[in-house]
């Protein structure tokens, strides 16, 4: 049962049972992203505020499986109050956790992995994210990656759009 | 003597038991593992609950396929040397085996061979669909289709600019057909699964096929969930087409069936162009061959349709009646079994009389996500399926996204049903408290 | 002290052959019995010289779809359970592997699989073809088309009443394209086979591709004989699409491949609709999933996948250069021999230089009809196909309704050959007199 | 060997060797009937000429294989000169000769064949055929059945075509 204490640790469950910042924002000032995952069908709406390149509020709509909603109220939790491009960062250094193992998931059995490999090849340090670490434990089952990323990919969806509308507007 | 007596009703209990299970399941290598060593296995016992998918192949389909690639494998069809022959010989065997089983009236002539039942649909779209149907007319089908009986007709609709109709459901996953006759008003075709995937609802379509008859419209029937399950007799149904897949009775991935009418099949055009399916080709034009050949365009999956026979006779040898009350049972005993641990935590999606219904149970349960359900199941060895099981505009009729099924066959037993039952209480402990 | 140095020319003569075929024949058990007790059979052994039409499949191609289905059999995408997983895993990669094994840009997402290269055309046709072709443009084709690419440009054309346009062939079988340019006037898509299924002759088309390009063309490639015996590489092909079949190259039936550059893929609308490539569905539209799973709609040949997989390993291990150039060796040898011993009763269709073809030497043999003439070597075992090979144009181009083939593979060698003679010989004894 | 030697008996490669009644006749008055088998290509061209309800003259032309030549040769010998009616019952047991193996073989693979059966259902005695007994080794061989039946078809749609003109002249 080791694989799926490490997919279901306490934090997730917390999360999910206690989903940080769920609700809704105004639209605008806010903005109001949907990612999709045609797998499952499920969709996490992310509202995203930001004011002077920082994210003043966030909130989580949408419905899903334990996984993508304790990954998106972690995330929420995590972004909430940074500047953008620590934001940034942070989607970055959780996608690498995520991706990383994904394409290695995908292309030798999980038996097969080399533990010492991935440690190396790991560009971020896991005990760096906190209790996004948490989700470290996703990547033994590929499938449910998707889930724990719908959220990430939104926000930074919502940054770009961001982004672009303030450089366009200058 | 008493206690004789009561071994003996025991024994008698047990005869009265449509199917052997446990001789069944000698036959299918993935149960190995349960009867053998468990202990030395890291992996808990395989309980397999994902026969809606794809069922697991016996090795009487298996080496029915190794025998004939090992000893008579050769192209088909015009092939003049003995091993080319024997080899067309058993493919052919295979048609007419098929044909029979589903009760065609011209086995060797009315069974095209695909490669799955979705292509068999897309092919009456394509061919039957393309030739007869004109904007104005209206395809009638149902809001619980599998996406395999929907997108076809999506696709050529938005080509040709027909109507596209559905019969509803009620809440007990029953079709409504009070108003058949008005819906079925401008209808060239009504596509109708025998039974839904993820309901488990039969629908007894022969007098709305008659009615769909009378008022012009031919009859396409999925039979994906059906024929695996049911005795299937196409002239009892009264449809005139019926698609179904290999891989969900027994037989090998990469095979699917089309039975038509015979007259319906000369009428419509070729599907695919290409070797086998014509008498000649010129630089500007070709001729068609004979069904169902003219539908068989290049190397036919033969292998896959020899190995699809073996798993009708071995269907066969069991019998069909078997396998639906073995399934009926089944299904009973986990209805039941189930409310009586879970009462009102546990919903379970479509008729409430089991003799309603198929081999398939979607289970909603204490509102844990189907995803999560299935991951934590799957700690157990126990296999469903989560998902929208391809029938999306159903899950937005349910509310739901998703659903958890789990669905029996010929190898399932109540042993089974008790590993799912516990391994459902493990889960809600687990996320009990997630539920508010 | 000299008979050990002619034993050791001997050996390196031996070292020299390409292929160690003893070695390879004990891997296919359709050859056992050459090697086994052949005075206990009643049958000849086995000559098998028709791979052209399908090959033979060694046991680890059949293993590997047997320990498939004995151990991880479950329905591909979207299931949570781990066998589920390690089933989509095993077909992925499979897929990856055809698509690194054709030098893919991007194995993982140009490579579609279908059921043979037959439905990869009509895909091409179907798509891609439906919705550019407008009346007034030009499909080039070569006359020496299998009827797999014609049959589905033929029946395109007469719905939308494009032009078909065919390249000739000189008398030694080899493509005519002085006048290429011109012919390229007005050209959407140029459709030709990389090698010839009955002259053998190897179509070099990067050049053809190149002008074809600069004319706005795209180039379709039939690789359904190429791909089994030459190194395969798209981009240095310069193709577009790339289509062919696994039964060919050691693999199982039911399984076709097509390759076509990402762009295009994506530009295409679906083919067949239904479950695995749709992202949604709703009752009044869908919408398609990301290439390739968009042209795979439902239950794909799973097992096939992973056998053409094997088939790749197993082909990949041996080398494709080795193969090919195995084949040239026998093909040379062949040419030689027949043509010495028979003069010029034996006509060898295509081109005279071993150099310009693949596998396949289709015979006219001292007017003995070619039904008649495989019907006599059948009784020695030897096994090669008689009939029009379905390229009736050819046929006609060529002025005979059919011909006798006889193909070779990696498990054929000089005895095949010589057994071949020896059968030809008896042949035209039996016959002899018959011609005037 | 003896499959062979049953299949391609003397008289069969004489005919083939020396085709009888080759050649065309003119039409009108004679009836031109083309046979075509589509598993091969190849095409029998029978020519009639009937008279008095009898068949007065037969040619053959096409090319095929030396079942069908030799067949087409045989048949013409066989009903040049016979009434129609008469030709007709010989199409119907030469049919029968072939066809009831036919469907026997394709039902069950040709060791399973129980010969006593096989007699037994045969509804004309081989013997009374003459020459044409020696086309009996083809049902031996599934594939070749057609080349035998090839020119009998276009024999039997040539006196259909004749009758049918015959009644509606009349
Ligand atoms: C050149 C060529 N193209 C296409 C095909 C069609 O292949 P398949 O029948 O596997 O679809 C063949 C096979 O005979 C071939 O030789
Ligand atoms: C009712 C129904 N129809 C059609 C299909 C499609 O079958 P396949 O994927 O084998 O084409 C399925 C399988 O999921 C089904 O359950
Ligand atoms: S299962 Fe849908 S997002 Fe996790
Ligand atoms: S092979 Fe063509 S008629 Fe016999």
């Amino acid at each position: 049962m080791s694989g799926l204490e490490d997919l279901y640790r306490e934090i997730i469950l917390d999360h999910y049972r206690n989903p940080r910042n769920r609700g809704e924002l105004d639209t605008p000032p806010a903005k109001r992203i949907e990612a999709f995952n045609p797998l499952c069908g499920d969709e996490v709406v992310v509202y995203l505020n930001v004011e002077d390149d920082k994210i003043a509020d966030i909130k989580i709509a949408g419905q899903g499986c334990s996984i993508s909603q304790s990954s998106a109220s972690l995330m929420s939790q995590a972004v909430k109050g940074k500047d953008i491009s620590a934001a940034r960062e942070l989607i970055r250094s959780f996608k690498a956790m995520m991706s990383i193992h994904e394409s290695k998931l995908e292309s030798t059995s999980s038996e097969e992995l080399d533990e010492d490999q991935q440690v190396e090849d790991v560009v971020v340090n896991p005990e760096a994210m906190g209790e996004l670490a948490a989700l470290q434990g996703v990547v033994k089952f590929p499938v449910r990656i998707k889930c724990a990323t719908l959220s990430w990919n939104a926000l930074a969806q919502g940054l770009d759009e961001i982004e672009e509308e303030a450089n366009s507007s200058k | 003597m008493t206690s004789k007596t009561k071994l003996d009703s025991i024994d008698s209990t047990l005869q009265k038991e449509p199917l052997d299970v446990s001789e069944i399941r000698k036959d299918f290598p993935l149960f190995e593992s349960r009867e053998g060593a468990i202990s030395e296995s890291t992996h808990p016992p395989i309980t397999y609950l994902d026969s809606a998918a794809s069922s697991q192949q016996p090795r009487q389909v298996l080496s029915a396929m190794e025998s004939y690639y090992e000893t008579t494998h050769a192209n088909v069809h015009r092939g003049v040397y003995a091993m080319a022959e024997e080899s067309t010989r058993r493919f052919e065997e295979a048609r007419s085996k098929v044909g029979r089983f589903i009760n065609a009236p011209l086995p060797e002539v009315e069974t095209v061979f695909t490669k799955n039942a979705t292509e068999s649909i897309n092919l009456v779209a394509q061919t039957w669909g393309r030739r007869n149907l004109k904007p104005g007319d209206v395809v009638l089908l149902t809001i619980m289709e599998h996406h395999a009986n929907m997108v076809p007709w999506l696709m050529l609709a938005a080509e040709i600019g027909f109507e596209l109709r559905y019969l509803e459901i009620t809440d007990d996953g029953e079709l409504v057909i009070d108003d058949l006759e008005k819906k079925l008003e401008g209808v060239r075709l009504v596509g109708i699964t025998l039974m839904s995937n993820v309901l488990g609802t039969i629908n007894d379509i022969s007098s709305i096929a008659s009615m769909a008859h009378r008022n012009g419209a031919v009859v396409l029937a999925d039979g994906a969930q059906y024929v695996p399950g049911m005795p299937t007799d196409v002239q009892a149904l009264n449809c005139d087409f019926l698609a179904f897949s290999g891989h969900k009775m027994l037989g090998p991935t990469g095979i699917g069936v089309l039975w038509a009418r015979k007259s319906l099949l000369e009428e419509m055009p070729p599907f695919l162009g290409g070797g086998e399916m014509i008498d000649d080709v010129r630089l500007d034009g070709f001729m068609p061959t004979a069904v169902p050949w003219k539908f068989e365009a290049g190397t036919p999956p033969i292998a896959e349709a020899i190995g699809l026979g073996a798993a009708i006779d071995y269907l066969e040898k069991i019998g069909m009646d078997k396998v639906r009350e073995h399934e009926l049972k089944l299904v009973s005993y986990a209805m039941n079994s189930l409310k009586e641990r879970f009462g009102d935590d546990l919903t379970i999606h479509g008729p409430a009389d089991p003799s309603r219904r198929g081999g398939v149970l979607s289970i909603a349960y204490k509102g844990i996500h189907p995803h999560d359900l299935a991951q934590v199941l799957d700690e157990y060895g126990v296999c469903i399926r989560a998902g929208h099981h391809c029938a999306k505009p159903l899950m937005r009729r349910l509310g739901v996204p998703a659903t958890a099924r789990a669905s029996v066959y010929i190898y399932n037993d109540h042993h089974d049903i008790d590993v799912l039952s516990e391994a459902l209480a493990k889960a809600g402990s687990l996320f009990g408290d997630a539920i508010t």
